[in-house]
């Protein structure tokens, strides 16, 4: 029922061009569903008067779900009837997002009959993201997802959809296994994950070694980034391979080194280990002859954010370096400690990256009877403002605890 | 509605992932020795065991059709059992045990309009948002502007001969679900005009103290107007975050005369080399220009191309920009250095250049 | 009259070692003089009780003269009743610190006659400090120095004592005249520096390069550093010489070269010196060889200060590149913009640069009418906040300021 | 008072420096093109003329007695024409033309205890300020910590026996009249009691509200103390920077049982090859403990001699610190890292570590 397709000129230039054009995609659908029809005539409109319009989403939901849907209502609902409501929902993507042909495409004939069959793959926070559909249609839709086994994600105030790199499944530098750990974070904390009960968002975000490729140190409440404690690998025969191929040893790899900590004569390549920082760059230009310790863990670093509203965070270290094995416990227990005294003492849309720069770091670790190291700071105070805890009274030699 | 909850199951979390690996994977998991680009977009990693697995990874728009997912699927039925994933940059990857499987792959992919490449020193596909699409917060919308760029930039796809990688990102509002801030060339979409307040409903809509609250500069205070019970904002105080609108629709900050797109540029999120880095203000203000934002486009390749044909061979954006300097790399960019350029937040002081190493 | 100087045996502990001893100083004097003898009684005590015994200085002062004498009262005033008064007058020194024993003997005469025969060469802002005197002897001390030809320095909130580094009177490093400019700036605000007016003090020091011996960076409001915008001046034999007589280029100069703008291939050493940030390292290690270009003049960085109270601060480039040539109007026309402002909308005990951090940089420039450049900042914003000055209002299509 | 004023000269600024220079340096002047250090605490500068300018540098405690000076000037008139100089960290400078006066010199000026040295690759004078010598808000002494300091330090003064210049500063209360806060190591004196109130009077001695203001993180609030008009310290939030008592002699900070010293490490001032930096704090307390302070002269030198045997060649403290981590600095120096040592002012979110650059 192509008729259905409304006149989009101005989005017609976007089908022309290299790159997959999502108008393309929209129009695929809208061969189908009159609601990508609508998309499409809603968005034409947008596309001339340069403004969007879709109204703020109201609470929508699943039974028994807090989150996971992300309610959407067209401000032009009489022109365009078939997107007066346009829900997302969120579904929370297999760790690694590793698929079969055969579980995409049952989530497709779910979303080809209860939706408008666009979706996103995936959100950027790592979730299925299943683009419009009405309020009626949620229901539904989640009674078929649960009898293929895939469950809503986060949205609110809640636990967001952990996510990771695809780690040992597919690289030879994962320090840890990003894949289980992620798994099985988001099946401890299912409750958290479903029904918003925080300050605000909570992100975790789970990378296998310092190249990040996750992006968690800049967009997750908590990092969790795979690194080592002790000397980098080398196959000294394989360093001389790479520089009889051609590649300037101390250009491309000696200077680049952040720490300063190696040495290239010619013909070994010497590392002096204890100053390495473990920036993974050596290893990356040379992933034949260098490759990360043999004491692998993580580094737990914690809230990341974007600007909204103290201006944008990166994690910061929280514990320099913790072995990553089942059962996870020293993780979740931190994890628990951290969200107790959060959302105890955090403000209302208050992320804890921010909560802790309120109260202190110092004083937040001992919230959490956690003690400083000094992993934790790039470098300690430069101003003289120290809140020295305790002192003396004239009566008494004894050292007291000032009450505070 | 209680039973209904009885005889319904919940929390049963996503599928494990294992169901999803291919053999190949799970005899290898854990086990992969290193891996080299054989060419642009195909990559192989080679197992302990001396297994290889092929990736070849072809770029998505992200915004997919059933109909393209299902076309997806047949491709991995075709050559690769069935096995594909998607990247944390939105590319779909096909996972083959087959090497002779890879060009009739890429040739299908072409076909279907998803170029192959986005491996090694390359522009990778842009991390975007919703934009026009769904979010009723956009400044710009995310999927064109992406398709514009993308377009514009297509051989740095699907060639690597750039120095490092180049990561590109784009958030239609303040509230940067792109997480953009942290990337080598960041598109961001703005408001410049503060709320426009609907006074008559604000009160029904919502909490007045909540709305004076939400604002980082204290530029909004409750305020009676027309004898409604409502909220002024001192203009000069209002940065345009539009944290106002989000907790309140009342405040409207959508304003098709004055959105627009600001450019960053120098982010990097790696611990390669340099510590991660946000990215920097580098254009203040360009129009939204539908539907192909030709000074956008125009702008984010001189970007490119002035760091491809200057920088040292691994040097992110950023990290040629710190070595040369901002001074030269406005100078270069031909970008005029503007007030807008200065931090006024909060540790605006500390980005101020507290000693003389300069160049002329 | 050595029966006037007191038991002081946890001094005398001061008087052993190899470091000039103060001690040694005070009791010299106090041969002479019993206000030094009562100095070293109440200091006994100090050291006794770990505790000062000064109190507040009330405001003393020198007819016609605002400031330059710090009042000082004793609190053991009836024990040691010779430094119930012990003020200090603070006498602008001679440009660079140089004298003649002739005159250094003259301020000593005044010194003995009327005052505790004790002072500081010199005070940490560069004054020549008289430490101790009474308020009847204030005004004597003046009439004497008055006729030497020194006059008083700079206190309370007015333009300090401006002080440099020696420059060219001994240096081969100097960019720029450091001791004609301190000389005619001192001169040329001598109301300025004798009459507090200002929000807070304000005080200049000139450095001749990036070397920065008078630490102008880290301590003056307005820092004035030499620099020069042309390549560096090499003597490649003379490089050549240092390598021969083993200096390990690459290590010692290259491989410190902050702008890695140097390369040396055992010959011949190349400095891209469109890159050079002028660090002066390179300079400092090979003065024979390298000297600083031929276009010289100077950075003006403005604000450093010490943590009271919001934090201590190191000055900012304000102008780039200055030409320092008499007349010095360019300096002189800057410096009344920036007090014109500053005293116009600065509080009370706001430092030049705190107070450039509370308006924003971006409106001091506007109010100094003065256009921003990129060497100001260390980098562009990272925050998306930005005040955009103008937007187009519906009625027109003219873009228009907003009344602000 | 208005004639006194008028038969009076007023404003007449210092004596012009250029009748105080040597003849040689008049001659010179601008004209100088390299210099030599030819033995500790002597230098020669050599000029275009081929003329040569002997400098030799003498420690000097700074707070002299005329009769100290007088044998200055007796040296001069000896040795260089009677010309002399004071450097900017308080040493006397002889300027000679005559090499063969130098070593005669040298010998005199140890004989009224005047060490020669703190030129190149030394330990120079330490800045400093008054203390309990004059001043009214002194937390420790000044002269006599540098006195002990250098006693112990002076091999490192007359020798030039370091990997780079090593700069202390001292300064006796947060007002860091000694700018203590870009040194290679800082000694600086500190309160840990918030201020006792002179409630009886300080209504008479201040205005109140000044007294409130005056606080960086406003602890103080008026109350009524007693019947006195007075003001109330919040405890928790005073950090003890002594602003009020500046403000107001009626807020008593100095206190015996609980000031003391805190050392902070790694500023610099010069540009060379590092950007300034400020000292960070490596030692949160030490007692006051007079005549000696021998826990401070300790601290000091194994901090010393720690950078001195672990820093590449040129490395200033701090930038040495920076190559290999605070974390490695705080073990080597086998400091225990404290709460105390966290930022936690205005931008405390900017000192925490961003990035997983980490040595173990
Ligand atoms: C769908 C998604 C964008 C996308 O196209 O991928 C998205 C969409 C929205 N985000 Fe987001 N965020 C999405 C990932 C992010 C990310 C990136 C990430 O999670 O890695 C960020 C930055 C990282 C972070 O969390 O700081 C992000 C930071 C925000 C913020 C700012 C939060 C902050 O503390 O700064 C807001 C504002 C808010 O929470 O009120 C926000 C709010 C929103 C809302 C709910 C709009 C609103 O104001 O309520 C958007 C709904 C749009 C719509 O109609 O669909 N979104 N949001 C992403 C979630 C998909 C998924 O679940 O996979
Ligand atoms: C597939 C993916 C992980 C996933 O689970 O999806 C991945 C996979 C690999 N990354 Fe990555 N990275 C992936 C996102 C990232 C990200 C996150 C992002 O871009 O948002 C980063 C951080 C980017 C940044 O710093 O802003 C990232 C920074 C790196 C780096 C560091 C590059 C640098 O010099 O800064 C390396 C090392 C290298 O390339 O030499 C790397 C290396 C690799 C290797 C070579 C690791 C390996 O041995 O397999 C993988 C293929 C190379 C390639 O893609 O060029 N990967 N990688 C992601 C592909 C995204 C895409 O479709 O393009
Ligand atoms: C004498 C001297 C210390 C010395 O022994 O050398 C000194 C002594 C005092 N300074 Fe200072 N300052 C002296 C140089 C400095 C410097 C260093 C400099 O000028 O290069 C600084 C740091 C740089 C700066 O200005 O920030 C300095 C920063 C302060 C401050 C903090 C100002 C701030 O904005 O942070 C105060 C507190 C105040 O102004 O109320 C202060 C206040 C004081 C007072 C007046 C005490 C007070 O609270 O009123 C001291 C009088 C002590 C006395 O009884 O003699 N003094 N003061 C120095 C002046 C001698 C001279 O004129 O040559
Ligand atoms: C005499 C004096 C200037 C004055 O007008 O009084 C002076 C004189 C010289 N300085 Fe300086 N500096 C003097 C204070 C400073 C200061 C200020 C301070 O210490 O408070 C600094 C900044 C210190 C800092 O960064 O914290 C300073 C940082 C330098 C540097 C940079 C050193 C570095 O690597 O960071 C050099 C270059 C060098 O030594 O190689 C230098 C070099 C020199 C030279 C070699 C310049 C020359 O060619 O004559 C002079 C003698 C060398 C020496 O003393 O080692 N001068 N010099 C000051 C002597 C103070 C003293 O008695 O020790
Ligand atoms: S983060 Fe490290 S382990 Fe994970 S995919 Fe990237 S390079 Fe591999
Ligand atoms: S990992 Fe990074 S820091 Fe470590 S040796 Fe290699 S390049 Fe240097
Ligand atoms: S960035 Fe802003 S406009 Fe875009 S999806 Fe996120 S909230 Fe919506
Ligand atoms: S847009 Fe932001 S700054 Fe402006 S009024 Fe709203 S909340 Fe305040
Ligand atoms: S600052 Fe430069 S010019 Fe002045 S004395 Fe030091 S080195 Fe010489
Ligand atoms: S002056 Fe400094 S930056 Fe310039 S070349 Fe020499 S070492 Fe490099
Ligand atoms: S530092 Fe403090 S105590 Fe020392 S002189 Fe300056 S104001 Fe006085
Ligand atoms: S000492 Fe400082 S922090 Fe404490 S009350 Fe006084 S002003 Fe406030």
């Amino acid at each position: 029922m192509a008729d259905n397709i409304p006149k989009t000129p101005k989005l017609d230039e976007l089908e022309k061009g290299a790159w997959p054009s999502f108008v393309k995609e929209i129009k695929m659908a809208a061969k189908r569903s009159p609601m990508a029809g609508d998309l499409l005539g809603q968005l034409e409109q947008s596309y001339t008067e340069k403004i969007g319009y879709w109204k703020h989403g109201g609470i929508v939901g699943v039974m028994g779900y807090g989150g996971g849907v992300i309610g959407r209502y067209s401000a032009l609902a009489d022109k365009f009837p078939n997107v007066s409501h346009f829900h997302t929902m969120r579904v929370n993507q297999p760790a690694g997002w590793y698929y079969t042909s055969d579980a995409l495409r049952k989530i497709c004939n779910i979303w080809e009959k209860h939706g408008s069959g666009l979706t996103n793959m995936h959100g950027s926070t790592g979730d299925i993201i299943l683009l419009g559909t009405r309020t009626e249609e949620l229901e539904p839709v989640f009674n078929e997802l649960q009898k293929i086994n895939f469950d809503i994600g986060g949205s609110g105030s809640d636990l967001r959809t952990p996510s990771c790199c695809l780690g040992m499944s597919r690289c030879e530098w994962a320090c840890y296994d990003t894949m289980k750990l992620t798994h099985e974070l988001t099946m401890h904390y299912q409750d958290e994950l479903h029904r918003p009960a925080f300050p605000y968002k909570f992100k975790i975000k789970c990378s296998g070694c310092p190249n990040d490729c996750v992006a968690s140190i800049a967009r997750a409440d908590m990092s969790i980034i795979g690194t080592w404690r002790d000397d980098i690998q080398v196959d000294k025969d394989a360093v001389r391979e790479y520089a009889a191929r051609g590649m300037d040893i101390q250009k491309d790899v000696v200077n680049n080194c952040p720490a300063k900590c190696m040495e290239w004569d010619g013909k070994v390549l010497n590392i002096a280990n204890e100053y390495c920082v473990r920036c993974m760059h050596c290893i990356n230009v040379m992933p034949k002859a260098l490759r990360p310790g043999k004491d692998r863990g993580a580094t737990i670093l914690i809230g990341s954010k974007a600007p909204i509203i103290e201006g944008a965070l990166l994690s910061s270290v929280f514990k320099p370096f913790v072995k990553i094995e089942a059962p996870y416990d020293e993780i979740t227990d931190l994890v628990d400690k951290i969200w107790d005294v959060w959302c105890e003492e955090g403000k209302n849309r208050e992320r804890v990256g921010e909560f802790i720069q309120r109260v202190g770091l110092g004083n937040f670790l001992d919230a959490i009877e956690m003690d400083p190291v000094p992993e934790m700071v790039s470098h300690p105070r430069e101003n003289p403002y120290v809140f020295y805890e305790e002192y003396y009274e004239e009566d008494d030699g004894e050292e007291e605890e000032e009450e505070s | 509605m209680a039973d209904a909850m009885q005889n319904r199951r919940t929390d049963y979390g996503p599928p494990h992932y294992e169901q999803f690996l291919p053999p190949i994977i799970k005899e290898n998991y854990g086990k992969w020795k290193y891996h080299e680009m054989l060419k642009p977009g195909v990559m192989v990693h080679v197992s302990e065991t001396d297994a290889k697995l092929y990736t070849v990874r072809a770029a998505s728009g992200r915004l997919l059709s059933i109909d393209k997912i299902r076309m997806y699927c047949d491709l991995a039925d075709k050559y690769c059992g069935g096995y594909l994933r998607f990247t944390s940059r939105h590319n779909v990857e096909f996972l083959l045990t087959k090497k002779e499987n890879i060009d009739p792959l890429i040739k299908d992919l072409d076909a279907i309009g998803h170029p192959v490449g986005g491996i090694g020193n390359a522009i990778s596909s842009i991390v975007h948002t919703q934009g026009w699409v769904h979010c009723h917060s956009a400044a710009t919308d995310a999927s064109g502007i992406v398709k514009c760029v993308m377009d514009d930039l297509i051989e740095y796809f699907k060639e690597t001969k750039l120095p490092g990688k180049l990561r590109i990102a784009l958030a239609c509002c303040l509230n940067m679900c792109g997480a953009v801030h942290c990337s080598d060339i960041a598109i961001l979409g703005i408001h410049r005009r503060p709320p426009k307040i609907d006074h008559a409903n604000l009160k029904k809509m919502c909490e007045i103290p909540n709305v004076s609250a939400s604002c980082p500069t204290a530029a909004i205070r409750p305020a009676t107007v027309g004898g409604n019970p409502s909220v002024e904002v001192i203009e000069e105080k209002c940065m345009f975050c539009a944290n106002c609108f989000t907790v309140c629709p009342a405040m409207k900050l959508n304003d098709p005369l004055n959105d627009g797109v600001s450019i960053w540029v120098g982010g990097k999120v790696s611990n390669a080399r340099h510590e991660p880095m946000f990215s920097k203000l580098a254009i203040p203000f360009l129009p939204n220009n539908p539907p192909r934002w030709p000074e956008v486009t125009e702008a984010v390749r001189s970007l490119v191309e002035l760091w491809a044909k200057n920088a040292r061979k691994y040097e992110r954006m950023g990290e040629w920009i710190e070595r040369i300097g901002w001074p030269k790399f406005f100078r270069m960019a031909g970008i005029e250095f503007q007030k807008e350029h200065i931090d006024d937040f909060k540790h605006a002081g500390l980005t101020f250049k507290r000693s003389t190493h300069l160049t002329f």
